[in-house]
């Protein structure tokens, strides 16, 4: 469904990305994981159209969408579900909803009332909420906005940036519950997470991205057992048998 | 733009008259505020300038040297128009100024056209420029063309004593110009028996007054007087008609203008302000030798220059031209040399204006007497004169 | 005239300048919101507001309605098109630079007026006669009246506009998060053209409002805007509601001090409350200020 | 170097224009420009160098010439002491002003200058019994030293371009100066010039005050040379065309600012030749500038003749990604230990967190976290996204004040207090978001380092009073030693912005460590970095620790966190869940959880 190649994209000052290459398929939940600064949310923004790519290709349904900018991708069914939320503060959890619908052209409460009670019937607590701006609420009724706002693009390929982040451990796993539950309907997601074993677990297959490139691919539950993940996160492991320095209390 | 381009051919073939008549033209420098704040005032004086010029020059010149025009933009700033003064006199070496139009600028020039003896005849509404003594410095190059404020305000005062309106209320914009009212109002009340009562301000970009209207209202005075120039006027007018104040109310010598009867509107009926003739002129005795002047300068306004279109004739329109005109016949007298011109300008007597009549002496740079000012009524949006 | 009937008549005349720098306010705070910048040429909208009034209603004799509608929407236009030639173009994303450019437009447009329209002072007739109406003992003019009732109107339409439709609420996001609204898929570029030219139509209607009363000339707006400008500050900068409060409370405090203690200084007492204002509550009277937008 | 040569050129010109042009009418418009240039250079130095921009400035040219005529006039006080007088008045009001008013930000500051400039204003015209006629203050004598009278234009010529010329060696004194690079520092970041140690809301007021001054004493001159004063010369459309010739000049940049002088108060008459149309030129041009060259024409120019090589030439290698494992980042375990002996414990701690709290709308990003930290040793502050690792380092730093808790450095407590004063105390850090001083060089930005360290303020800089060459000398020595040390020293005069983003970081790095501080505060040091750069930080941090200078470091890399840290403390959720030895660790169990999530 989605092809990148050799995806090159910058920073500032810092070439974050050095020549990505992977792919989605239809029906898949694909996961992206890798430390801080691995270059994660740059991949997800130059898919999104919003940050540019210096070079590489973007094929989505056997399409070169490399020139396309962002509503077009958002026309497309490309919808991102950006990281931290990033919701509309000050604005209520219909509004915001609202926003998710804004290239379908319908607006108010009647034009998307299918859609609204859709995202209600999925997240029950925002129909509670739908008139309180969407900044006074919880992290995980945060987050459920935020993929809400997506899903009422009506999108194929949903790109989800740490949607567990900063959320206690019960409502992490209340969150992958629902990005499962999406696969199912059907819906394309590529999924990038910190939380690499939680990650794993709901994904058909992954990539492990170390500063600007892909170090590691394969299905997930290869890779959930790859002491190499272990490693991109916490660091190769201090040899015990060379003696270590004198610590402190040791 | 097609009026602009037809003056400018009409100046073109007048300067190629006039030398053809004679070359070694004189030069006269004329400086007034053509952007700015007081570009309204600045730029028909300007126009006025031109006029007074052209006709000089197609008349012949002055003893067959024709006048050339230098201008200049004073920007209706002081330090501009000091710039532009030093130019008139070290770049182009002018032998006399005209200008500039407003009491502030022509104060910032004052001292330097003193000291570099240029004879200047300023048509500014403010009397410092020719009054000397203390920190005024001396005042011995400098004349100016319009009636001083004080003048204005014994005319005014005059009627109203007449009319036995003695308690007087004042609203003064907080201009240079007001100031210089509103220092001769208080300064000339005793003498026609007048007390103030109220003493209220405004700025000249202010949008309402009925705040200190209301307040005047409530003194009961017998007449309201305000001084200022610009939109500002006609807003009070407008005001005291809202409020319903009964009280009359006087304007000073600044506003007579048919713009003001267009700003205020309905409101305007009824308001009484000291004017030269040039406001009224058409109601003038036949005897008065100004008429004819005045009929002169109108045609010529209004029907071959067509300014009127843009700046229809008010109070001031006269100014530059009767400037141009004293300047031109104490160098037909004296000749260019700076002392000798200063002094025939000084001694100028008998120069019948468009703005009355120049009587000028060593004490008085400015020559006008209570007889150029008329009271004018507006009635029917019409100015009348108040016999 | 009574004590109180004074005081009534100096709220009224509060209110009618007040509801006039509300407008302006507004202009400049949803350029803000859009933006980040104080936008200079507000106060060119302003006049040119009038200006265009003048040449639709008494040069080329339009119905009074008429004239209106297309003054506002010409000044409309006007500010996209400012927004579109000089803001887009530039090459620094710096907000003084982009003042700065805004300043120099504004110097532009007060050019191109002053040939357009002449140097003069002119006139526009109140929309429904100059006879005073008597309120709770104060003196008000029917333009005053309608000042009021369009004013209304504009910030009820404002506010329905941001709150109900889908472009408002796009613009709004925007102004919150314009990263996730481009994630949305709302073209950031146009909701800035539109702030642009959404407050050029605020500026006319404020001006076409005013001029009745104040006169007309080619730089009518730059007292006003200035006025306006502090409005937006004293309210909060980029707080819509605080824009309104803003102007109406500078408005009132303005004619009260003139009334009630010095006409001489009055500009001085507003100001110098403003100031005070500022110190002691630096992001204005009902602002989030500059925490919103960071 | 440079400057002297333009000081020279400048100096020239001078000299040289009245010989060749005596027409008292160009002198006149060059006295008028040298009058501008002095407030421009006030203005300069406080929108270039401080960031703050005050319309204003009008207002205190205005108080500077009334205040002038008033005393010379009024009460006969001679011009000179007049002129001081006036300078100390305005410097006095500016001081009440800006205390409050530098507090405001954007367009807040913007608009409580408009104020003050209409209240002055204001003020000027109705507040006649003193000052003046209606129509203005006239008779002010001219400037008089001894028998020598400044009646002519060109003896005000050389008084007034003597002290624009000599308010510019000011202005260049202070801008390369221990104060100018505080201040720069504080334009380009002004929590990194805190961190090290610059007074930043001091900075501001004094810059206001001095650029007041400034513009006092070209209100006073003016005062001297017209004769006249009158209200309208000093409103605020004076002040924004003062500001626009320091942003169309280029802002930030002396001789830009000069130009801009130059060319902003020539236009208006240049441009009468069109007439009607002058306006509309000025502002095409003034637009035209800021559009195409926003940084103002003298970089414009520059900028247009040699032309620079952009950085598009750095090519991006695009590699496979693949299946190839990658080696990881090798970081060089710490040698031993240099003269502190790592075994002292608690006497070693220097500095002690003790339940820490801080809360931002309502969510505890730090809930009673206590930290030591040991004399000598490396401390690695670890956890997930969110866990509080920053805010941590910002408590720690002074830059967020803990809602409840203690911090005691080197014994004392310092909780709530400001960067600028730990870094005096030997506290300094650098920042996750490179915080280099993009605006100055490879060794300003180390220079500013050592402002803590070091002591000349605003009087001794601008004067260049005696000491201030050798201080100055010996920041630079130092300077230079720490470049070497980070092995940057061919690279001192680089623009900072022109190095890579590795680079970038070390030079963050050195400027932390020049003053020698005894604790370093290590944000992200190698985010962003290649593995080659990775290595030489981590010898870099083992270097530094070597030398006694404790480290408290935030990363992700954990290869460099376990590689060579003495501690680790981990904090998830704003709470420490675990503390000690590398391998310890990596093997905990709820770090595990926290780090790769649960598996059910």
């Amino acid at each position: 469904m989605l092809r990148v190649e050799k995806l090159a994209a910058s920073y500032g000052a810092i070439q974050a990305l050095k020549g990505v290459s992977l792919e989605v398929n239809q029906g898949e939940i694909v996961c992206l994981i890798g430390a801080n600064g691995a270059g994660k949310t740059t991949l997800l923004n130059c898919l999104s159209g919003v940050h540019a790519q210096r070079q590489g290709r973007l094929v989505y349904r056997g399409q070169d969408i490399s020139g396309t900018n962002a509503q077009q991708r958002v026309k497309m069914g490309i919808v991102q579900v950006p990281e931290n939320r990033q919701l509309f503060g000050p604005m209520t959890v219909e509004e915001n909803l609202e926003m998710g619908a804004y290239l379908r052209g319908k607006t108010g409460r009647v034009g998307l009332a299918a859609e609204m009670e859709d995202i209600f019937r999925r997240f029950p607590i925002l129909k509670d909420r739908r008139k309180q701006r969407a900044g006074t609420l919880s992290g995980g009724e945060q987050q459920m906005v935020a993929i809400g706002r997506g899903l009422m693009a009506n999108p194929s390929l949903l790109l989800l940036d740490e949607p567990s982040l900063g959320l206690a451990p019960l409502v992490v796993k209340e969150i992958f519950r629902i990005i499962k539950g999406l696969r199912e309907e059907g819906r394309t997601i590529l999924l990038v997470e910190q939380n690499a074993l939680g990650a794993l677990t709901i994904s058909d297959r992954a990539y492990v991205l170390e500063t600007g490139r892909v170090s590691l691919s394969g299905p997930a539950r290869d890779l959930m057992q790859d002491d190499q993940v272990r490693r991109a996160f916490l660091g190769q492991t201090v040899p015990e048998d060379e003696k270590p320095r004198p610590i402190l209390g040791s | 733009m097609t009026r602009k381009i037809a003056t400018l051919l009409v100046g073109l073939m007048v300067a190629t008259v006039s030398q053809a008549l004679a070359a070694d033209p004189i030069k006269i420098g004329a400086f007034f505020s053509l952007s700015g704040p007081a570009a309204a005032i600045g730029t028909p004086t300007k126009l006025v300038t031109m006029m007074a010029v052209e006709k000089i020059n197609k008349e012949g010149g002055i003893n067959g040297r024709p006048i050339e025009l230098i201008q200049g933009d004073a920007e209706s700033e002081p330090t501009k128009a000091v710039m532009v003064a030093k130019k008139f006199i070290n770049v182009d070496k002018v032998a006399a100024i005209i200008g500039p139009d407003l009491t502030d600028l022509g104060m910032a020039v004052k001292k330097m056209v003193e000291d570099a003896h240029i004879p200047t005849v300023m048509t500014v509404g403010g009397d410092p420029v020719i009054m000397s003594g203390g920190p005024l410095g001396t005042c011995h190059w400098v004349f100016k063309s319009p009636q001083r404020s004080s003048t204005a305000v014994e005319k005014l005062y005059q009627y109203l004593q007449k009319n036995n309106l003695k308690k007087v209320a004042l609203i003064i914009s907080s201009t240079t110009f007001g100031k210089d009212g509103k220092t001769w109002l208080e300064k000339l009340a005793p003498k026609y028996g007048i007390t103030i009562t109220a003493n209220e301000s405004f700025g000249p970009k202010d949008l309402d007054m009925t705040a200190q209207l209301s307040k005047i209202a409530a003194g009961k005075p017998d007449a309201i007087v305000c001084w200022t120039t610009g939109p500002a006027g006609a807003i009070v007018s407008r005001n005291t008609k809202q409020l319903n104040i009964k009280i009359p109310l006087f304007q000073c010598h600044g506003l007579p203008d048919p713009k003001y009867i267009e700003l205020a509107g309905a409101a305007s009926e009824g308001n009484m302000m000291p004017a030269t003739k040039l406001m009224a002129w058409d109601q003038l005795a036949d005897t008065d030798p100004q008429k004819k002047v005045i009929k002169e300068f109108v045609h010529l306004y209004n029907d071959v220059y067509n300014y009127n279109t843009q700046f229809p004739i008010n109070t001031h329109s006269g100014y530059a031209w009767d400037a141009i005109h004293i300047v031109a016949d104490a160098i037909k007298k004296a000749g260019t040399d700076p002392a000798k011109l200063r002094d025939a300008i000084e001694q100028t007597k008998g120069y019948l204006g468009v703005s009355g009549l120049y009587n000028l002496t060593t004490e008085d740079h400015n020559g006008l007497g209570q007889d150029s000012m008329n009271m004018v009524r507006i009635e029917n949006g019409k100015w009348k004169l108040i016999p | 005239m009574t004590t109180w009937d004074q005081f009534a008549q100096f709220v009224f005349s509060g209110l009618t300048t007040g509801s006039i720098y509300a407008l302006i306010a507004l202009g400049f705070c949803i350029i803000h919101n859009s933006t980040g910048l104080v936008n200079f040429t507000q106060v060119d909208f302003v006049s040119l507001g009038g200006l265009m009034m003048y040449t639709l209603f008494l040069g080329l004799g339009l119905p009074l309605p008429a004239a209106f509608v297309l003054g506002v929407l010409a000044v409309t236009a006007v500010g996209g098109l400012v927004e579109r030639l000089t803001i887009r173009p530039a090459r620094s994303r710096e907000i003084t630079v982009l003042i700065f450019i805004t300043i120099g437009v504004s110097i532009l447009m007060r050019g191109l007026f002053k040939i357009i329209w002449g140097k003069n002072q002119m006139a526009l007739p109140s929309f429904s006669g100059d006879s005073p109406l008597i309120i709770l003992g104060a003196a008000v003019l029917p333009q005053s009246l309608w000042i009021f009732v369009i004013t209304l109107l504009v910030v009820g339409l404002l506010h329905y506009f941001f709150s109900r439709t889908r472009v408002g609420k796009a613009m709004r996001a925007t102004s919150f998060n314009p990263r996730a609204a481009a994630l949305m898929g709302v073209d950031v570029n146009s909701m800035i053209l539109l702030s642009f030219a959404l407050s050029g139509g605020l500026g006319a209607v404020a001006g076409i409002l005013i001029v009745p009363i104040t006169t007309l000339s080619y730089d009518v707006g730059v007292m006003l805007g200035l006025k306006g400008f502090a409005a937006a500050i004293l309210g909060g900068y980029g707080n819509v509601v605080g824009a309104v409060v803003g102007g109406l409370v500078l408005g009132v405090l303005e004619s009260i001090g003139a009334g009630m203690i010095t006409s001489t200084y009055k500009d001085v007492i507003a100001f110098s409350i403003l100031l005070l204002i500022l110190f002691f509550k630096p992001g204005g009277l009902l602002g989030y200020g500059e925490k919103q937008k960071v | 170097m440079k400057h002297y040569l333009g000081l020279l050129v400048l100096a020239g010109v001078i000299i040289v224009f009245p010989l060749s042009v005596s027409n008292p009418y160009y002198l006149n418009v060059a006295n008028i420009i040298g009058l501008n240039s002095i407030v421009v250079a006030g203005l300069n130095l406080l929108i270039g160098y401080a960031g703050q921009i005050s319309l204003g400035h009008a207002a205190f040219y205005g108080l500077g010439a009334y205040f002038s005529g008033i005393l010379t006039v009024t009460y006969q006080v001679n011009p000179i002491p007049a002129m001081l007088l006036a300078m100390l008045a305005t410097g006095l009001i500016a001081l009440l002003i800006g205390i409050p008013t530098l507090k405001l930000h954007g367009h807040y500051l913007v608009m409580a200058t408009v104020g003050f400039n209409l209240i002055v204003n204001i003020i000027i015209l109705q507040w006649d019994s003193v000052t003046g006629s209606p129509s203005g203050f006239p008779g002010i004598p001219n400037l008089k030293i001894g028998a020598l009278v400044f009646d002519t234009d060109q003896k005000m010529y050389y008084l007034i371009w003597g002290l624009s010329f000599l308010i510019i060696i000011l202005s260049l004194n202070l801008v390369r100066s221990r104060v100018g690079r505080g201040l720069r520092a504080l334009h380009g970041s002004e929590p990194a010039a805190s961190s090290l140690g610059v007074q930043t809301a001091r900075y501001k007021v004094k810059v206001f005050v001095i650029s007041t001054m400034f513009a006092s004493l070209a209100g006073s001159l003016y005062a001297y040379y017209l004769t006249f004063i009158s209200p309208k010369t000093f409103d605020i459309f004076f002040s924004i065309e003062l500001v626009t010739m320091v942003i169309a000049g280029g802002i930030g940049n002396v001789w830009g600012a000069l130009l801009g002088t130059v060319f902003f108060t020539t236009l208006p008459s240049v441009l009468d030749v069109f007439d009607e149309y002058k306006d509309i030129f000025y502002g095409l041009i003034l637009v035209v500038i800021l559009i195409f060259l926003p940084q103002g024409v003298l970089v414009g120019i520059k900028e247009y003749f040699f032309a620079r090589k952009r950085s598009s030439d750095k090519d991006i290698q695009a590699d496979d990604g693949g299946r190839v494992f990658s080696r990881g980042s090798s970081a060089a375990f710490c040698p031993p230990l240099g003269r502190i002996s790592p075994d002292r414990t608690d006497d070693g701690v220097i500095l002690s967190v003790r339940d820490v709290s801080i809360n931002f709308g309502g969510i505890m990003a730090l809930a009673q976290v206590s930290l030591d930290l040991f004399e000598g040793q490396v401390t690695a502050l670890i956890g997930p996204n969110g866990a509080g690792k920053t805010t941590m380092i910002n408590v720690v730093s002074g830059i967020h004040r803990p809602t409840e808790g203690s911090i005691s450095f080197f014994g004392q407590e310092v909780k709530g207090k400001r960067s600028y004063y730990l870094a005096g105390l030997g506290l300094t850090r650098t920042f996750q978001n490179n915080q280099t001083f993009s605006n100055m060089t490879v060794l300003e930005n180390v220079m500013v380092g050592l402002h803590a360290k070091t002591g000349k303020e605003f009087i001794s800089s601008m004067f260049h009073l005696p000491g201030t060459g050798r201080e100055e000398k010996a920041i630079e020595q130092r300077a230079w030693e720490v470049l070497r040390f980070f092995r940057l020293e061919d690279k001192g005069h680089w623009s900072a912005s022109a190095l890579s983003f590795g680079e970038q970081k070390r030079v963050e790095m050195a400027r932390a460590l020049a003053p020698n501080p005894r604790l370093i505060l290590l944000d992200e040091p190698v985010a962003g970095l290649n593995m080659t750069e990775t290595d030489e930080i981590a010898k870099l941090i083992c270097d530094i620790r070597n030398q006694g200078i404790s480290v408290l470091l935030v990363e992700h890399d954990m290869n460099l966190v376990m590689g060579i840290s003495d501690r680790v403390v981990v904090l998830n959720y704003g709470r420490k869940i675990a503390e000690g030895r590398p391998q310890e660790i990596q093997k905990d169990e709820a770090v595990l959880a926290a780090y790769l999530g649960s598996v059910d």
